[in-house]
């Protein structure tokens, strides 16, 4: 067993592998390597391609829906019914379906065994089955657009009692399949999450400490974590709204009459539906935003030539918000009818979180301070991201106060701010990474010109789509309206910017038509990447081949000697020096000591 | 890092107390020093398993005081009559005591596993089977008294309507987390009869070589399945 | 931990045979005090307890059985604290 | 920023004690208000009492709801520069009472009374706003709160009746009314058939709260002022015969005797899938999904009424003709939803199906 020395300290050694290395899965035909594949890579394209896939319905129901707004009444399809369940479906699809899927099964399956140096995920079998449980899922859902009475609008929150009286729609069938999608969903998530924490926690390569992590592991470690603790709540108010539902049980339910009727339930409580779910959904947002900053953070220093500025803060903000996310959810609430005494509380638990979040933007920033910045596209998504999420985190700090949100809850101006902190900030993280990845995933760049025409109409097209909503929002004008009018308070000009916004939504909306082209082209016509394009420290980029085979390594299993920033280091041969680059290579002793 | 870890290659330094717990944290390659995956990831599934009850509990809290209607008298509802005169509690107090017991055989079964005692192992797994068998039983001697009784998700003589709601839940919920143990328990005792265990068989599914810590994750589940009953009876019965 | 000092590492096995090794009336005691514990929560029903001395005793049996399941039964005790502490945190917290 | 803030949300929290208490009741998809009467207690309420009869569900036997006064209205009137406290109730499902000009909101809850308070200190009309997604109607749930000077408050209050006013009426006596309908079966037709020629709409089958209500509005010119409104200016003056509500209910009692059965003959039934759907998603909600009506919903029965009938109130609801006044309790909401009946085609189909119905 020989010693390898690791890090610049020549006292720090590598200890040898503290397990032999399990045997992988090889599958012998076509179906058992790109169909059921257990190959985290495979899966991870897999959910990748499903979530785009259902995240483009949710695309087309938010054109309709600003249709409606922009041009109201004059699309025949689009009954307030209608509007409701495009609603509903929009924020459920791209919530869960979308960002937590893509993120966390997509990037996170690609990304965390080659990240930290292991063969595959622990448990390639459980993998296979979390990606099929969750396309079974997918596919309930979807589902519930054929079936009598259409899906369900009762919003993306599903508040009882109104998502299973019959005066919302899609009150029998839609949600029934919506929760049990969801259950399933959850279940099928749970399979994957496992993988992931188990993987960081106990599969790591040799030399490779946590504090060695790329954020881009931390953030999808911690997203993980959040989710595993925060879906069951979900989960358990899913099963007991199907029963109140379908058994007439009455968890969530009062005394009630509805159109005139006396229905048979009583004595539950609507409110404890609403503290499930926030206590859900609150770290529900962090686990979309965590692994989006930890994406950037990474994107960011790639390109930027630089170390990323105060890695450790970084990482204990991470586990900060993640921590914090649990105690914040009531925020959601404080219109909710609770105890108006909670708000003081959730008030201040959520402003201090904004502290940790403040501390990222802050050393973001620093890390592009004085950097040798290569302005290609990945780089220009997460500089884009900075602003929209700057943007999005301070008009969160307007909400989280409970005396302005008293004002400005239910109306655009919450529709525009969580657009802007978790729609478009993450979902310019995800392009980024696209552009980033892709040329790992296949071999091949993505066309450049069509990706910054991609990304300057993304990013102008989308403040050009929120910013006026703020403003609406500032009027009163309340979210989840079919149409104003017949209002004292709502200025006639109010349906020009709608009309606007509308138009603005519809271009951005056509141009990410211009992405998925990019993304085939590239596939066949892009221009060969070579294994490192972007000149990364990290292990994805170290591989044997590219796209990485089954086992990921080759033969060997990389050593990491170091953590994953070394850019620019002074006195070094090159301007990075991979993780897995022994000291004695690069020029010895340089840089400081880092364990 | 100590000295004596450089000059001793046979052992990896591993420090205990709070030392250890900052060393394992800042370690490479596990942050679980000697912790096989399948027993870091059902520790890990565990605590996700954990939310769930909490949540159904919490809730199951939350409506018991949010309704207007009476509670039902819980240990009058669950008591069995024997030789003329009511015991309160007593069907729920045996069920305990199985649960127990099973918890018991179990741990020993992981013990003898670790022994490599593949007759004991086997056996004492399929105690624990069977006490499993025997505790659901039970549970669906209950539910068939409790319905024959009147008592619906909907509805019960006896009270507020929450009551049958939140029992066939939680019960329900629980007693399906047994079943499926039990049908684990059963292909474990099998491997384990068949010697799998010992001569490293891969599974029939996962392909994984199969190894005696197999047993003691069945056990961690199999006693998470104990501990979320004392808590139920806890609240549930004897609230 | 010095149970972990004692039973962790008293065995100097090959690698494969360690693991949770404990004499059997560990267990058999532990059973023992469960089923005692059970019983006096049981009483505490039968004897028509009420109110805080109730409530205070139920929970009171509730965490001490818990406690020895975790601690005993799932091996929590001789556990590494790095786990230990990572599955008591998140679950303390909540 | 977080100090200020919480210092704000305490003033919110914390009602002063002078603040006159006001119950909203709101319901899929109106508003309602009670004042708590001369004892300035409010009576007790319960879902279990809650039918067409007693729609605040008010407790028969609890004396300090006598005297509470009943406004079955969207629109409610307080006075100027006095703090009030709003208790808010609801029905069915979660809404959220939202003056967006007063910075104020708070959620709905059924099976809890959440609360809030303010000091309105400039008089005019503002909108009351639903919040919560609450159906499909939810961007009808439109009220309107008026703050005007303590007299004028005074006089309106007055002009509602309590409790035990509500309690007390008499059922009208269709002896009298019968007498009284002469004038009105000479277009409507002696058993309230209907006649095309005349434009006078079918009567037998209607809710007879819902007559009750459209003769008052003729008779007070909330209906069948408008200009254009060709039909209705000539019921207007008919109404005004009626001489007081005894007369009203009085035939209004004869016209609930006649058979519901539709004396015409039954046009064949249509099976317009589209048309269908539109009705099942949007009319039927309120209107149920046969057209019979709901009074809970304030929603009449469409079931036997004449295609022209339906064609020309639709068209005066998508027009504004009707429902604009402002003391047309519940006409707004038909014109928003009339509203989305896009061209002449989709009103055409719409109808045929409704007046299909039996």
């Amino acid at each position: 067993m020989t010693y390898v020395p690791i890090g610049h300290d020549a006292t720090v050694y590598a200890p040898p592998a503290e397990t032999p290395e399990p045997e992988l899965y090889h599958p012998k035909t076509f179906i058992g390597k790109y169909i059921w594949s257990q190959d985290a890579k495979v899966i991870a394209i897999q959910y990748s391609i499903t979530a785009i896939g259902v995240g483009l319905v949710a695309l087309v129901l938010s054109w309709l829906m600003r249709l409606q707004l922009g041009f109201p009444n004059t699309f025949s399809f689009i009954d307030p019914s209608a509007y409701l369940q495009m609603v509903s479906m929009h924020g459920m699809i791209m919530v869960i379906y979308l960002l937590t899927a893509l993120f966390l099964g997509g990037f996170g399956n690609y990304l965390i065994p080659l990240m930290v140096g292991a063969r595959d995920m622990v448990f390639p079998y459980l993998n296979m089955l979390s990606y099929w449980i969750y396309l079974f899922a997918v596919l309930l859902l979807l589902a519930s657009f054929f079936v009598p009475g259409g899906p369900t609008g009762a919003g993306w929150t599903m508040y009882p009692p109104q998502a299973i009286l019959t005066g919302a729609p899609g009150a029998g069938w839609g949600i029934i399949l919506m929760l049990v999608s969801l259950a399933f969903f959850i279940v099928g998530f749970t399979m994957g999450g496992l993988n992931y924490v188990v993987t960081v926690l106990q599969a790591r390569t040799r030399g490779m400490t946590l504090m060695r992590m790329p954020l881009t592991v931390w953030a999808i470690f911690t997203a993980t974590i959040l989710a595993l603790l925060a879906f069951p709540a979900l989960f358990v108010s899913a099963i007991m709204m199907t029963l109140d539902l379908t058994l007439g049980t009455s968890f969530f339910m009062p005394g009630i009459v509805s159109q005139g009727k006396q229905l048979g339930y009583g004595g539950g409580s609507p409110v404890l539906f609403q503290h499930l779910f926030w206590f859900f959904g609150h770290p529900e947002v962090y686990i979309v935003a965590l692994p989006a900053f930890g994406i950037v953070s990474d994107i960011l220093s790639v390109n930027a030539r630089k170390n990323i500025f105060g890695y450790r803060m970084m990482v204990w903000a991470i586990v900060g918000i993640g921590a914090l996310s649990f105690v914040v959810w009531a925020h959601h609430m404080y219109v909710s009818g609770m105890n108006p005494y909670f708000g003081f509380f959730f008030a201040t638990t959520t402003l201090i979180i904004a502290i940790p979040t403040a501390l990222k933007v802050y050393n973001w920033v620093l890390t592009l301070w004085q950097g040798n910045i290569r302005l290609n596209v990945p780089m220009l998504f997460a500089i884009g991201f900075i602003f929209t999420f700057i943007h999005g985190g301070l008009t969160g700090i307007f909400l989280g106060n409970v005396a302005v949100d008293l004002a400005l809850s239910d109306t655009m101006f919450v529709v525009a701010h969580f657009h802007m902190v978790m729609a478009i900030a993450p979902v310019l993280v995800v392009m980024g990474a696209i552009y980033h990845w892709y040329p790992k995933m296949t071999g091949r760049m993505l066309d450049d010109t069509l990706g910054k025409i991609h990304f300057w109409v993304t990013f102008l097209g989308s403040y050009a789509i929120y910013l006026p909503m703020h403003y609406l929002g500032f009027l009163g004008v309340p979210r989840r309206y079919y149409a104003m009018g017949d209002t004292y308070f709502v200025p006639d000009s109010a349906q020009s910017l709608n009309a606007s916004i509308t138009i603005a939504a519809l271009v951005v909306g056509v141009f990410q038509l211009l992405f998925l082209y990019n993304l085939v082209w590239s596939y066949f016509k892009g221009k060969p990447s070579g294994d490192n394009p972007w000149e990364a420290t990290t292990l994805e980029w170290q591989t044997a081949d590219t796209p990485p085979k089954h086992g990921n390594f080759g033969p060997e299993l990389p050593v990491v000697y170091r953590w994953a920033y070394d850019y620019s280091v002074p006195g070094a041969a090159k301007d990075f020096i991979p993780q897995n680059e022994p000291p004695d290579l690069s020029a010895a002793g340089a840089g400081v000591p880092r364990t | 890092m100590t000295n004596e870890a450089l000059t001793n290659p046979a052992s990896l330094p591993v420090e205990n107390g709070l030392k250890g717990v900052v060393s394992d944290w800042s370690s490479d390659q596990r942050a679980f020093k000697k912790v096989p995956w399948g027993k870091a990831m059902m520790w890990v599934f565990l605590l996700s398993d954990t939310f769930v009850f909490a949540s159904f509990l919490v809730s199951y809290m939350t409506v018991r005081i949010s309704t207007t209607v009476p509670w039902p008298n819980v240990s009058k509802v669950f008591s069995l009559t024997v030789g003329g005169q009511e015991v309160p509690l007593l069907l729920i107090a045996i069920m305990t005591f199985i649960l127990i017991s099973s918890s018991g055989t179990m741990a020993m079964a992981v013990k003898f596993g670790y022994q490599k005692d593949r007759r004991k192992t086997a056996l004492l797994i399929l105690a624990t089977a069977a006490f499993g068998a025997t505790f659901v039983g039970m549970q669906a001697f209950e539910w068939t008294k409790l319905i024959m009784e009147g008592v619906r998700p909907w509805g019960n003589p006896f009270g507020a309507p929450q009551f049958g709601s939140s029992f066939f839940m939680i019960t329900g919920f629980h007693g399906f987390h047994v079943s499926v143990g039990v049908v684990f328990l059963l292909i474990m005792a099998a491997k384990v009869w068949r010697g799998d265990l010992d001569r490293e068989t891969p599974g029939f599914l996962t392909g994984r070589r199969g190894n005696y810590e197999m047993v003691e994750i069945m056990g961690l589940y199999w006693h998470f399945v104990d501990l979320v009953w004392v808590f139920i009876f806890a609240f549930f019965y004897l609230w | 931990m010095t149970h972990a000092e004692s039973h962790g590492h008293a065995n100097p096995a090959p690698a494969k045979l360690e693991g949770q090794a404990h004499p059997i009336s560990v267990y058999l005691w532990i059973w023992g005090l469960l089923f005692v514990l059970s019983f006096f929560s049981y009483l505490v029903d039968y004897f028509h307890f009420q109110g805080f001395l109730r409530w205070s005793l139920i929970l009171l049996f509730m965490f001490l059985k818990a406690g020895l399941i975790i601690a005993i039964f799932m091996h929590m005790a001789w556990e590494r604290l790095a786990l230990v502490y990572a599955i008591l945190v998140p679950t303390g917290r909540s | 920023m977080l100090a200020p803030g919480l210092v704000v949300w305490a003033k919110f929290v914390n009602v002063p004690d002078e603040a006159a208490e006001v119950e909203v009741v709101s319901q899929q998809w109106h508003w309602s208000y009670r004042f708590p009467g001369k004892d300035g207690v409010l009576g007790t309420v319960n879902s279990r009492f809650v039918d067409d009869t007693n729609p605040f569900g008010m407790n028969p036997d609890d004396p300090h709801g006598k005297d509470d006064v009943l406004v079955a209205s969207q629109e409610v009137h307080l006075p100027i520069g006095k703090p009030v406290k709003m208790l808010l109730r609801s029905k069915d499902v979660l809404h959220n009472f939202a003056i967006a000009e007063m910075r104020v909101k708070m959620d709905m809850v059924p099976g809890m009374v959440p609360y809030m308070w303010f000091t309105p200190t400039r008089t005019g009309k503002f909108d009351v706003l639903c919040q919560e997604l609450c159906g499909t109607g939810h961007f009808t749930m439109r009220g309107r709160l008026v703050v005007e000077d303590e007299g004028a408050f005074g006089t309106w209050l007055a002009g509602h009746p309590t409790y035990a006013q509500t309690s007390a009426r008499v059922a009208g006596d269709a002896e009298t009314g019968k007498a009284l309908y002469a004038a009105c079966g000479a277009c409507h037709g002696a058993a309230g058939e209907g006649n095309a020629a005349l434009h006078a709409p079918r009567l037998s089958g209607q809710g007879d709260w819902y007559v009750k209500q459209q003769l008052k509005y003729f008779k007070q010119g909330v209906r069948g002022a408008h200009k254009d409104d060709e039909f209705g200016r000539t019921m207007a003056p008919m109404a005004a015969i009626l001489a007081d509500d005894t007369a009203i209910d009085n035939v209004v009692a004869y016209i609930k005797s006649f058979p519901v059965a539709p004396a015409s003959a039954a046009k064949e039934a249509r099976s317009d899938r589209r048309a269908g759907d539109q009705y099942a998603r949007a009319c039927g909600i309120c209107h149920g999904a046969k057209g019979q009506g709901i009074q809970a919903m304030n929603a009449p029965r469409l079931a036997g009424l004449d295609d022209w009938y339906l064609d020309t109130q639709l068209k005066n609801f998508k027009t504004r003709i009707r429902g604009t006044h402002p003391d047309d309790k519940y006409g707004s909401q038909m014109n928003l939803i009339a509203a989305t009946l896009i061209d002449e085609k989709a009103t055409r189909d719409l109808v045929a199906y409704i007046s299909a119905m039996r």
